[in-house]
């Protein structure tokens, strides 16, 4: 016998050692080991310190109940930056491998001797809910001395600081019948299932199906046999390390699949962990139960653990927990695993029973084994610190006391059924004083639950307690509840003392039940004692809610996909190459990225900008807006339904000619604007904004569906079918003249707002004569596939022009020259048609259009509305910041009256000097006069023109 | 992520093919130029928001496209039953 | 480890995700582009109305398929005919013709596992489409249309700037 | 009351803590109140504690279906902050800033008000706009508020990711060195405990059923579960149910109610210094002092009031967190929850009156309530205290609905080009 390793047994691989070490230290355990295996196999009891007082702590269970056992793994780095260490692990659950390296947590300097664990010698000063009473004065030093100082005591492990190169998998799955849990309930479940014929997913946490029965040898032949029966089966999948951890509506669970951290990182490949997103038509739980621990003086010296757990490393690991054990009981279950331990080859010297009466057979049993039976009695005192060195136990807990040498004690508690589950689904539960637990009732989804978790499974009879029976009050014991969190029975005696009557109020007060393992061990002991304070019975205190995620699950895992590149998808135009390909700066508009300016030679954005206006106003540029919504609009009433949705009338639009038009809400506001088109009496071909496209369709729909579901028309969008290129400024026909075939481009021919259908380069266009800029322009529409090829014909024809490619700057400068609005810079969600000075496209005669009645509301026309108007610096260098603020007086004190502020503001190169736009309470009315713009340590004067047009007001560069 | 019946398509389908449409059977009135301020307000934005029963539109927009009604329990979530747009209040 | 250079390669890619010819997915699932086709979005109240227009039988049942032509919607058709092929546009008539040749893109998933890779972001259950339906639904967060051609083709329509974020998402599909 | 003090902790510690009192005392309703608080979160409980602390009104109840701080509370992200763009709004948020600041000294209750700092990220130009128009709003407000730069944003929260390459990269932020978190129940029992300390009676599971009206349509009292309390005002802050109280008055009210949900990661050492925001990729966090990351998520598209959410809206708010922080992607999710909050048409609360007399409501605060906490209360006290609204609630009336005067703050910050 190496250490604690038994000389045989266990379900581990005793000729594949591995080697792996703990803080540095280097040991060795065996396939299929858990690291908490292998390290009690080794002799390691002292797992880690709990989060408040620094305790020392082994293990106490061996499941995913763990609350002490916590440990940092570290998979090694792919190169500076990068690195794969998660904080936080279970021991129980981390399978082993060869090279894994695990460090203990929250201690300085090592584990055995932790500074922090001065908190424990004043833990008298840090009841429950102490940081309410305290750390007030004076008052600045909470926050230079008193919250620096919490803060730095938080946290168990540390969080990775790197970057991580795995990646995660991610998928949905449907079955007919779900089965979580993979014991013998679960596993008999999953086959009656089959016998169906319907698919059958059954999913379990662990490496190995078995669950419990791992525990029995005398189950593992059952075991075997039935999953070899479900791998024969087709229409079964069964996913080991795998956990059911949420239950969410209409049987939607999810679930995460572990994939490479049980190998060594050199054997691991492919994704870490995968997300199953399982939608089933019936659930069958079979989660089974978890051991509860006994509340007594001392229960957390290492050595002390769950009887399951010192079970389970005697059987299913081969592992002595100790050289002589004794087992503190007040439930049947303690008995069998006292005899199993025996049988397995482990010393137990001593079952006490605080129970007077046991069943007969299994008293016999055990003294047949050679193992004292202390009946009626209870343990008062555990002896040793870093480690059991011995109990002492009393007649009823309290009479005179006797010591027994032992290196380990095990407890067993009782058994709670695990409805975690079960209660994300909303499912009711009922009290049972046989299990003294919640037991499943009323399902509220196509779900049932077996086994042990319904209170299906023989455990054996036992006492539900809140604590053991001991000669101190209360609140002279440390007799700890949840052990992560130090949580004590007095803790929550003092709540209860301080007027916290739910269980609610006591799990905040105390933090019972909110460690990692989120109360696994604890809610139930927490309640019985809450009750005993109370004088309540158990069911008048309530029970907290059960959340998910069952255990912890990876943030990675859960994201799934949405890693790196391809968290959320770019749009990118036909043209983006293109641009990317010559330097072009980008900016992101909504989904789509978008060529910002061009610069060439180490311009700024500044030169950039200013050389491609000048361009624009003295030659021609070129600009990709392939990105702008567009709508086909078809059918026998698109007129009548245009002329509904927008604030100007359409009916009298004739085919082949263009419109501004404003949408507005329904409650008056702008929401989106554009240029469309009348291609025919039933066709229009609308235009959005690039971030409203989706929502102008979504919103159009709903009119239509909902409210005019009479009309004949239907919305196509159309957004991606066109690649945009306008071509803008005085030699713009010249550049597109020698291109375009089917369309007279003479200005008698074809107007400023008119649209021709024909070919370009010998692909189909439609042909808008629009501008965004002021000059003479169009906007060729081609089909996408197309675009880049007709992009660099107009390239290359509009060489000879001194063509200049431009991006979204220098089109806000050009259009800003020109006063056009951007919806969603100089307008937000608050200006009406009038405030944006847009009252010339609201149809006044229409009796109806979307938003008109909301417009007649008293305040939507009442004095005082901000209104968009133009605004000069009075020095004509001075660029004003967007978004600054205006003030009719820099004088006044703070809080300062605000008239409204700057919606875009530029150099305008054309101009020699900078232009702004802004809303200004009663804008309008104050044209010619000067306002203020504060900013910090100084003001700029500027003055208000009522227009917001800069440049060519009459319009005459258009009109070519 | 709830599964919700289209009555267009008659399959369950997963929620995240559909658009919450908000409060259903709320007419826009024919002529709001006839409406007082208050009446106004009540269309736009008066809601029953009800513990239980609830009647809303949703759109199946990544599927047919449709917008239909529905009948949920807003305590448990639960779908009493779908209908196609156009059809009576049930 | 080569995935562990791919990752950080496709971050720092970033903004960069361009579709290739043809790739094959983790698990052994072939991705190809297909070429250009015909393609119009089809509107009318009913089958027959659409049908008398364009002079081709259209399914009338949600999810059918016939003659490259699906029902998609109560409403709506998606036609998808070899290249070249034209329709008549309606004028006039309670439909709406619309032309979406160049809208979007056709990514083929073909291959034993190719219904478990769309699984890997498509809610529906695929095990339950037979061949020959269409609908349009989503990948994760990306609205596609999926025809199912046989057991083990799919074809995926898809809006043109989404086509390469949902390449890479299949090609990275791994379980197999 | 016993006064809370470090002193008296260690003098308790000595006798075991066997002397603490209870905190509040769980009260049977009387036959009638002055004022009766419909709701027993930290907006009514400090309501009640504001009525009897500043206006004298003690005779109170705050009456509560289930337990006190059991609702949104209790729920949410903890995340204080003022920068709000409008002046209504700024000066509602900062006034709750204020009495934040002295809190815990004002009720001898640490609420753990951490001025941390909240730090909102800038992904495009047009958030750039936005950011700096409210920057320069809150300046002349007296509202702090400071533009940093992407080197600044990183030296602030370390594990920012400021890289260019990112898919929404980080072109800066805007930062409210005030803003913070504080200890969320705390909050609530620091106000329930002063409040009864006052004479202020609580009274827990107990469901209010019914509003009765006097035959002017006054109110008289509410029914409840344990029968009939008469009050001459009724103060309703009830959160997500907040519609189903009105409608027991009467009263249909422009609001609806959505799940919301938050979570947090398992405990780690200290590695997030301040609270970071981002609506352009939806993602909001903090480190709790236990150590906790916590993070809110979005609401669900549909209205609900079952207190829980689906599961791809937690998808999507950790795809975002690990975007934003990618050094996260190895930590694990530890719990999740969920609230109902009630949002009103243009996002903001509704705080006064109502169209029934001795009816005063304070509602619609949608999922950013917390940080409101002691301006609500205490507003609402005022309202009710005398029959008329503060200016500081004054634009916050009903009647923006009718009239069109709407508090939008989100459609300020509108997105569209």
């Amino acid at each position: 016998m190496s250490g604690y390793r038994l000389p045989a047994g266990g379900r581990v691989n005793r000729a594949a050692p591995l080697d792996f070490t703990f803080d540095g230290r280097a040991h060795s355990g065996f396939a299929g080991d858990s690291l908490a295996s292998a390290l009690v196999a080794s002799g390691q009891m002292l797992f880690g310190r709990s989060f408040k007082y620094h305790r020392p702590r082994g293990i106490l269970g061996m499941g995913t109940e763990e609350p002490n056992a916590l440990v940092t793994v570290d998979r090694g780095g792919a190169g500076p930056g990068w690195g794969r260490r998660t904080p936080n692990l279970r021991a129980p659950s981390v399978p082993l491998y060869q090279g894994l390296t695990a460090q203990s947590q929250n201690r300085y300097p090592s584990l055995k001797f932790d500074l922090g664990a001065v908190n424990d010698r004043l833990g008298a000063f840090f009841p429950a809910g102490f940081y309410n009473k305290t750390f007030m004065w004076p008052r600045s030093a909470w926050e230079k001395l008193y919250e620096p100082a919490i803060r730095r005591m938080a946290g168990l492990g540390a969080s990775p600081t790197e970057r991580d190169p795995d990646h995660y998998d991610a998928t949905y799955a449907h079955c007919e019948v779900l089965v979580v849990g993979g014991g013998l309930a679960g596993i008999d479940a999953a086959l009656a299932a089959a016998a169906d014929g319907g698919r059958v997913i059954l999913i379990d946490e662990q490496d190995e199906l078995g669950g419990g029965a791992l525990s029995d040898q005398a189950l593992w032949g059952e075991v075997a046999d039935k999953t070899m029966a479900l791998r024969r089966l087709g229409n079964v999948m069964v996913l080991t390390r795998t956990t059911a951890f949420g239950y969410y509506h209409q049987n939607f669970v999810g679930a995460v699949e572990q994939l490479t951290d049980h190998l060594a990182p050199a054997q691991a490949s492919g994704a870490r962990e995968r997300l199953w997103r399982i939608r089933a038509g019936e659930v069958i739980l079979a989660q089974g139960a978890i051991e509860r621990p006994l509340v007594f003086d001392g229960n957390d010296v290492p050595g002390v653990m769950l009887s399951s757990a010192g079970r389970a490393l005697a059987v299913r690991y081969g592992v002595a927990v100790g050289r002589a054990v004794a087992v503190m009981a007040v439930h049947d279950s303690g008995w069998r695993d006292a005899l199993a331990l025996k049988a397995a080859g482990v010393n137990v010297v001593a079952v006490i029973d605080l129970r007077g009466e046991v069943a007969a057979d299994l008293v016999a049993a055990v003294r047949g084994a050679g193992i004292a039976v202390h009946l009626g009695h209870a343990v008062t005192q555990v002896a040793g610190r870093h480690g059991v060195s011995g109990v002492t136990f009393a007649p009823g807990g309290t009479g005179q006391g006797q010591q027994l040498a032992v290196d380990a004690l095990l407890m067993a508690g009782g058994w709670t059924p695990t409805v975690h589950l079960w209660s994300h689904a909303k499912g009711s539960l009922r009290w049972d004083d046989t299990w003294g637990a919640y037991l499943p009732d009323v399902a509220q989804e196509n779900c049932r639950a077996v086994g042990a978790g319904a209170g299906a499974w023989d455990m054996g009879a036992g006492l539900a307690l809140g604590t053991l029976p001991g000669p101190k009050p209360i609140w002279q014991t440390k007799a700890f509840v949840d052990f992560q969190n130090d949580v004590k029975a007095r803790d929550i005696d003092l709540a209860v003392r301080e007027g916290m009557r739910s269980i609610e109020h006591i799990k905040r007060y105390t933090t019972n039940g909110m460690a990692t393992d989120q109360g696994k061990t604890s809610n139930l002991n927490g309640l019985q004692i809450a009750s005993g304070s109370l004088s309540k019975p158990v069911t008048d205190i309530g029970l907290t809610t059960f959340r998910p995620p069952y255990t912890p699950q990876t943030f990675g895992a859960l994201m799934g996909h949405h890693k790196d590149a391809l968290f959320q998808p770019i749009r990118k135009t036909v043209i983006d190459g293109w641009a990317d390909a010559r330097g072009a700066v980008f900016e992101n508009v909504a989904q789509w990225r978008r060529a910002r300016y061009f610069p060439q030679g180490g311009e700024d954005m500044h030169a950039a900008v200013a050389r491609e206006c000048l361009a624009v106003r003295q030659q021609v540029g070129m600009f990709d807006a392939s990105t702008l919504g567009k709508i086909e609009v078809v059918g026998p009433d698109a007129a009548e339904f245009l002329n509904r949705m927008y604030t100007n009338p359409w009916k009298a639009l004739a085919p082949g000619r263009c419109r501004y038009g404003l949408l507005l809400r329904e409650d008056g506001f702008i929401t989106d604007d554009g240029v469309s088109a009348r291609l025919a009496p039933d066709r229009f071909h609308l235009t959005t904004t690039t971030g409203g496209a989706a929502r102008v369709l979504a919103m159009m729909e709903d009119y239509l569906q909902t409210e005019w579901s009479d009309l004949d028309v239907w919305l196509t969008s159309t957004t991606e079918q066109w690649a945009v290129i306008a071509v803008q400024g005085p030699l713009a026909r010249a550049v597109i003249a020698p291109l375009v075939e089917g369309i007279d481009l003479a200005p008698g021919a074809f107007p400023h707002m008119a649209i021709r259908e024909g070919t370009i380069c010998g692909v189909p266009t439609r042909l808008f004569r629009v501008s965004f800029t002021g000059e003479l322009g169009y906007e060729v529409n081609v089909p996408a596939e197309h675009g880049r090829m007709v992009w660099e014909a107009i390239h290359a024809s509009g060489q000879a022009h001194g063509i200049t490619p431009y991006g979204t700057e220098t089109m806000h400068v050009l259009r800003a020259e020109k006063g056009y609005v951007i919806v969603g810079q100089d307008t937000d969600g608050t200006l009406t048609p009038d405030d944006a000075g847009m009252a010339w496209a609201v149809g006044t005669k229409k009796p109806d259009f979307v938003g008109k009645r909301s417009l007649a509301r008293p305040d939507m026309s009442a004095p005082g509305r901000k209104q968009l108007v133009g605004l000069l610096t009075e020095d004509p260098q001075e660029v004003l910041e967007e978004g600054a603020q205006i003030v009719a007086d820099p004088d006044q004190p703070v809080p300062m009256t605000m008239l409204g502020h700057v919606t875009s503001s530029y150099h305008s190169a054309t101009l020699g000097r900078s232009i702004a736009m802004a809303v200004i309470a009663d804008g309008r009315a104050r044209d010619g006069q000067v306002i203020h713009v504060p900013m910090p340590g100084r003001t700029i004067r500027a003055r208000v023109s009522a227009s917001t047009v800069f440049y060519d007001p009459q319009g005459s560069r258009l009109d070519v | 992520m709830l599964l919700i019946h289209c009555p267009y398509c008659e399959e369950d389908r997963p929620e995240v093919e559909f658009v919450y449409g908000g409060e259903a059977h709320i007419a826009r009135p024919l002529d709001p130029a006839t409406l007082s301020d208050e009446e106004w307000e009540h269309y736009l934005y008066i809601r029953r928001n009800p513990r239980g029963r609830h009647h809303e539109r949703w759109r199946h927009t990544h599927g047919c496209g449709r917008f239909f009604n529905a009948v949920r329990d807003t305590v448990s979530d639960r779908f009493e039953q779908t209908y196609k747009a156009g059809e009576p209040r049930k | 480890m080569s995935d562990v250079l791919a990752i950080p390669a496709l971050a720092v890619a970033g903004t960069d995700l361009a579709l290739e010819a043809q790739a094959v997915t983790a698990s052994g699932v072939a991705l190809t582009l297909e070429a250009p086709a015909s393609r119009w979005s089809l509107r009318a109240r009913t089958a027959q109305a659409l049908s008398g227009v364009i002079g081709r039988a259209v399914p009338a049942r949600i999810g059918e398929t016939l003659d490259g032509i699906a029902c998609l919607g109560p409403d709506e058709w998606l036609a998808d005919l070899p290249a070249g092929t034209a329709l008549p546009d309606g004028a006039g008539q309670p439909v709406s013709v619309v032309d979406i040749s160049a809208r979007g893109v056709v990514i083929r998933v073909e291959g034993a596992g190719a219904a478990t890779v769309l699984s890997s972001g498509c809610p529906l259950d695929l095990d339950r489409f037979a061949v020959g339906r269409a609908t349009r639904t989503v990948f994760e967060t990306v609205e596609v249309i999926l025809w199912r051609e046989s057991a083990t083709v799919f074809r995926v329509f898809v809006w043109r700037s989404f086509a390469p974020w949902l390449w890479h998402a299949l090609k990275a599909a791994e379980r197999g | 009351m016993m006064r809370f003090s470090g002193l008296n902790l260690i003098a308790q510690a000595f006798s075991g803590h066997q002397s603490w009192p209870e905190q509040w005392p769980d009260k049977a309703p009387k036959a009638a109140y002055d004022v009766i608080i419909v709701g027993a979160g930290g907006h009514g409980l400090g309501a009640a504690y504001y009525l009897a602390a500043k206006y004298g009104i003690t005779n109170v109840a705050v009456i509560e279906k289930g337990w006190l701080g059991g609702g949104n509370t209790g729920r949410n992200t903890t995340i204080i902050r003022s920068n709000y763009l409008y002046d209504e709004s700024a000066h509602l948020y900062d006034h709750a800033v204020k009495l934040w600041d002295g809190l815990s000294q004002e009720l001898n209750y640490n609420v753990m008000y951490s001025k941390r700092g909240v730090l909102m990220l800038a992904h495009n130009v047009h958030d750039i706009q936005s950011f700096k128009r409210h920057i320069h709003a809150n300046r002349l407000n007296g509202v702090d508020n400071e533009w940093l730069s992407p080197e600044e944003c990183q030296a602030y929260c370390p594990p920012l990711d400021i890289s260019p390459n990112a898919r929404h990269p980080v072109l800066g932020g805007a930062l409210q060195r005030r803003g913070g978190t504080a200890r969320h129940d705390s909050v609530a029992w620091g106000y329930a405990r002063k409040a009864t300390a006052l004479g202020v009676d609580i009274i827990q599971n107990c469901a209010v059923t019914g509003i009765r009206r006097g035959p002017d349509g006054a109110v008289l009292g509410v029914e409840t579960e344990r029968g009939f309390i008469g009050a001459k005002k009724i103060g309703v802050s009830a959160a997500g149910n907040t519609s189903v109280v009105m409608n027991m008055a009467g009263l249909q009210f422009p609001l609806e109610s959505y799940p919301l949900q938050a979570l947090v990661s398992e405990p780690v050492k200290p590695i997030f210094p301040c609270v970071v925001m981002s609506n352009t990729v939806h993602a909001y966090i903090s480190q709790s002092d236990k150590g906790e990351l916590v993070i809110g998520a979005g609401t669900d598209q549909y209205t609900s009031y079952s207190q829980r959410g689906a599961f791809h809206i937690i998808e999507h708010t950790l795809a975002a967190i690990c975007e934003i922080f990618p050094i996260f992607t190895r930590m694990r999710m530890l719990r999740t929850w969920g609230g109902i909050v009630d949002v009103t048409p243009d996002r903001s609360p509704i705080l006064g009156k109502t169209p029934v007399q001795g009816l005063y409501v304070n509602c619609g605060w949608g999922t950013g309530g917390f940080k409101a906490t002691p301006g609500a209360a205490d507003l609402l006290a005022h309202t009710i205290a005398h029959d008329a609204p503060h200016a500081i609630n004054a634009p916050f009336t009903l009647d923006r609905f009718r009239n069109g005067r709407m508090i939008d703050e989100a459609a300020a910050a509108a997105v569209a080009h």
